[in-house]
């Protein structure tokens, strides 16, 4: 295994640490309640929004984190969700007194580990919501299953949502708005080399020099099927069917695109991802309206890439462009 | 000889070690159908239990099972953070009040146990998860009861359940948890979950013969 | 090689086409002439700023063409310095009468190739003033080999300098600010595995699984020397220690920090070194006023870190604060 | 016989197919002490002066020469663009209005190019480049002119100057170009720049030799 890390057992810490120490003005680190919150939280009348996984997927979602998209993040160890403390001092430290939205990724653990944290708080009379995001189509039949994945497009929505309440949208309103990105958005993703958990030491699986593992996660899960290496337009073209398939998406319409990295490849390699993915949809009269290419929600080292779109409409439209000045995503101030 | 507040204080000790000395193992398993951090959830987990436990000399089987559950809960999380978590406060609860437990009582906490997993994760046996070992074991037990036999044995009896019933996860499709992502992919490999559980009451059984 | 790549002779022009299409608001993608120019360009008086190497260093220079940054860059092939025809292109481009600054990495072919571009530019009257940037201590001696070689610094010099030419500044005037900040800065390299040129389909060298290199390029060059891996704590000093040295920073001095990703680096590891970079610095009383962490300046998909210093003044400090708004870098806007 | 307007057509040509050939041998060269990418870098180069060339019937030496040096300059890009651009720059400004080159018209063209070289990458002999293949190349030429031999004769002399310049780098600590970084670690290598020299002059002996 090679890191620039020190123990393995203390990557999330450090790094937290770290980010509290580059990111002086936007964000504080909790690293007693190992949580990363929003400087100058709670936000007095604004529904507090936090959510959380397991680390090992930065900047998601500690990069996320101020004006305008998340008030806090609770990182776990890596690849595991964090643990119900977490989520509950999060609440505690963003509520501002209009409710407070659980963005949760739909993974069992992720989801029984927030639900324990909102019973919680629920019993402390705090009102809560959560949402979880499903948008990947790689997991197939999700009655046979623990139900898709949420990958790409929770980046989307905490940007989406996070700009509503902002403006000052109520609970019920923000969470409105989350289903509906949730539901407009889908993702795929694929691996060209497995990552390696620092306390596990070795790559969590293993790819021949002429192999990828298609329909992967974010946490070097085996993907749906392993194939024989193609190009970059055969990937693209195998990422998005599925994607298009399940959207539905009909000539004219336009679509928010996030071309990502697993934490492995570089950028030279996603726009020529973006490159493939441009012609492929103006092959279909669909145009990018926006779009977001780079490192956003990783799998450590993983290389590889991503593809998530959401259909957009007016309002999703304004609130994305609405401002972010978060450690990662920053525009409009 | 029913089960003492030293043997359940023994087991949860031994757990840890059984549990470090398997970090590697149950990692191993979860890299072929999940995300290569079973071991490690639950290495750090019991280290955590263990320390908390250190510094409560007076508690009774019932504070020992439920600082166990909530540790785990704050500690462990993934899956198998508030699953095994749930399981020793179900545990905790079904053993409120006992100073000792005969084999009955046995059985009622591992029932406990188990109706917490499955109401925490909405899963049945078969799915490829932690019930796979659990379920059988318990079903071991109340036979060996029936059967008349001593408490060691039924220990024995539910250690040799969840064995039989982890090898059985070799053979099925996950249909619940990470595992489940890999649909047929997943038939051919161990479940990490039903291991550690099969783990947890080898650990059990050999503290109650050393006892 | 596992890249997401087709054709390795395209590589460069699809990044290239992909990078147009993703940011159609920044910049236009000249692929006749290989060079990616600012929105609008040539800006009426104000100097033009270029720069330009080998592609596979991305964001770098394409990533920092836009407001308050470059006003074009020249990607050549693949670690390969491009082309005099290029800079040739680009300086017409964006010539806006107050002459042109050429930004230039100390590499010799870099160095060749814009020299004859300058010739020729200098022969049909244009203004030119070139700067080299020559920040890495890892080269030593200087009297034998090519000369220090361009890297992190180059990044922050095109930030500030940008900057200055946005507030009006003259040719002169940004030439002198852009010597200031090359003297007030170093930097430092490593590597945990060697990069693959996509056309050389193979790593350029081969490091055991216990080995790293110190002192390395931006281009697979060998480092200094191979060492035995340690952990981030030892690497961040190695890296930092011969750059204070060179920069003789003083007790209470300010600093703008980058801790640089070569491109297969996640995120989590350099916020880890970064953690290290602070405590160091803070042991000696130098204090970072500015930071950056992530991936800069890369070397495709190579596994390592870089570190660069810049000692800071106010005038560093307003122009490095000052709007811009291009595809990898961007704030105030 | 002297030099002729096919004998150039023909030596760029066949340097074309030799790069190409030697691509992957040039750019394995260049990973041990540059950057890996010497020999994609001429391959693009010669690649691009024959695609332009063969639109060029009419041109005497002097304008092959110089549209090859233009072609390079244009195309090649890294150290060896500017330097073999400017060789074949200067080598036809050197060759102006000449139909035929006699030994002397070559040796001419050669120190040309050379000077070319050494002003434009501000190098040396001895610094591991380029110039310690083409340098003893025209040394060896000179001599065997002095010793009354052939063209031919010439050529292959310089041929076997070259591989024995080209030879001579490995033991040279480069301090020049992109391997200088290395320090002492650059000892043990032969240089890319040098080895390309070498190939370029065995080329222009075949294509004499094939006359
Ligand atoms: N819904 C569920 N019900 C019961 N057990 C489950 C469920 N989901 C997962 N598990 C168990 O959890 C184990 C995985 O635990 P762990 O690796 O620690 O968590 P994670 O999957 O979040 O990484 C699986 O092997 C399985 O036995
Ligand atoms: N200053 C110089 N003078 C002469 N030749 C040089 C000089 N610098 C480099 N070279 C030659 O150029 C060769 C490298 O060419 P190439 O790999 O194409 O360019 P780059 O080093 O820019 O990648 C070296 O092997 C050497 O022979
Ligand atoms: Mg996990
Ligand atoms: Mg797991
Ligand atoms: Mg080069
Ligand atoms: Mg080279």
């Amino acid at each position: 295994m090679k890191k620039l890390i020190n123990n393995p057992d203390d990557v999330v810490k450090e790094a937290m640490a770290g980010m509290a120490l580059a990111h002086p003005d936007l964000i504080t680190v909790d690293l007693e309640n190992q949580i990363i919150v929003r400087k100058n939280a709670p936000i007095r009348d604004k529904v507090g929004i936090i959510s959380g996984g397991g680390s090992g997927h930065e900047p998601m979602h500690g990069g996320y984190v101020g004006y305008g998209m998340l008030d806090a993040a609770c990182p776990g160890a890596v690849f595991t969700s964090p643990v119900p403390d977490q989520m509950l001092a999060a609440t505690h430290a963003v509520n501002g007194g209009k409710g407070v939205l659980h963005i949760v990724k739909n993974y069992t653990g992720d989801v029984m580990n927030f639900e324990m944290s909102a019973e919680l708080a629920d019993a402390e009379g705090i009102q809560i919501a959560s949402v979880i995001t499903n948008d990947d189509v790689a997991v197939q039949d999700s009655l046979y299953t623990a139900g898709r994945r949420g990958v790409g497009v929770t980046v989307l929505l905490e940007k989406i949502v996070g700009g509503y309440a902002e403006a000052g949208a109520s609970l019920d309103q923000v969470v409105a708005l989350a289903r509906k990105v949730n539901d407009h958005g889908r993702s795929m993703g694929m691996a060209l080399t497995s990552c390696t958990v620092p306390a596990a030491g070795k790559p969590t699986f293993e790819l021949g020099e002429n192999e990828m593992e298609i329909g992967i996660g974010i946490h070097g899960e085996p993907g749906r099927r392993r194939t024989k290496l193609t190009n970059a337009d055969d990937i693209t073209e195998t990422l998005i069917t599925p994607i298009l398939e399940d959207l539905q998406l009909k000539n004219g319409e336009s679509v928010l695109a996030l071309v990502n990295g697993m934490g492995g490849t570089p950028l030279i390699e996603l726009y020529i991802v973006y490159n493939a993915l441009q012609r492929i949809l103006k092959g279909k009269a669909i145009s990018i309206a926006r779009s977001l290419v780079g490192n956003y929600i990783t799998a450590l080292d993983m290389a590889g890439c991503s593809i998530t779109l959401v259909r957009l409409d007016d309002e999703l439209l304004k609130y994305w462009d609405a401002p972010v000045h978060t450690p990662a995503l920053r525009w409009g101030r | 000889m029913p089960v003492t507040t030293g043997d359940i204080r023994d087991w949860i000790q031994r757990s840890g070690q059984v549990l470090h000395e398997n970090n590697a193992y149950l990692t191993q398993l979860d890299s072929a159908i999940g995300d290569a951090d079973h071991g490690i959830n639950m290495d750090r987990g019991f280290q955590a239990v263990n320390k908390k436990l250190a510094g409560m000399e007076e508690a009774d089987i019932s504070t020992l099972l439920k600082t166990t559950g909530t540790t785990l809960v704050s500690t462990v999380g993934g899956a198998s953070g508030p699953l095994y978590g749930t399981a020793f406060l179900r545990a905790g609860v079904a053993t409120a009040g006992k100073q000792t437990l005969e084999s009955a009582d046995l059985i009622t906490l591992f029932e406990a146990a188990l109706e917490g997993v499955k109401a925490r994760g909405k899963a049945q046996t078969g799915e490829k998860t932690m019930l796979d070992a659990l379920a059988p074991a318990i079903e071991a037990a109340k036979q060996a009861q029936a059967a008349q036999a001593s408490l060691a044995q039924i220990v024995q009896a539910m250690v040799a359940g969840a064995e039989v019933g982890t090898k059985a996860t070799i053979e099925m499709t996950a249909t619940k948890g990470r595992a489940s992502y890999l649909g047929e992919r997943s038939v051919g490999h161990q479940d990490p979950g039903a291991t550690s559980c099969w783990l947890l009451l080898q650990a059990l059984a050999d503290s109650i013969k050393q006892a």
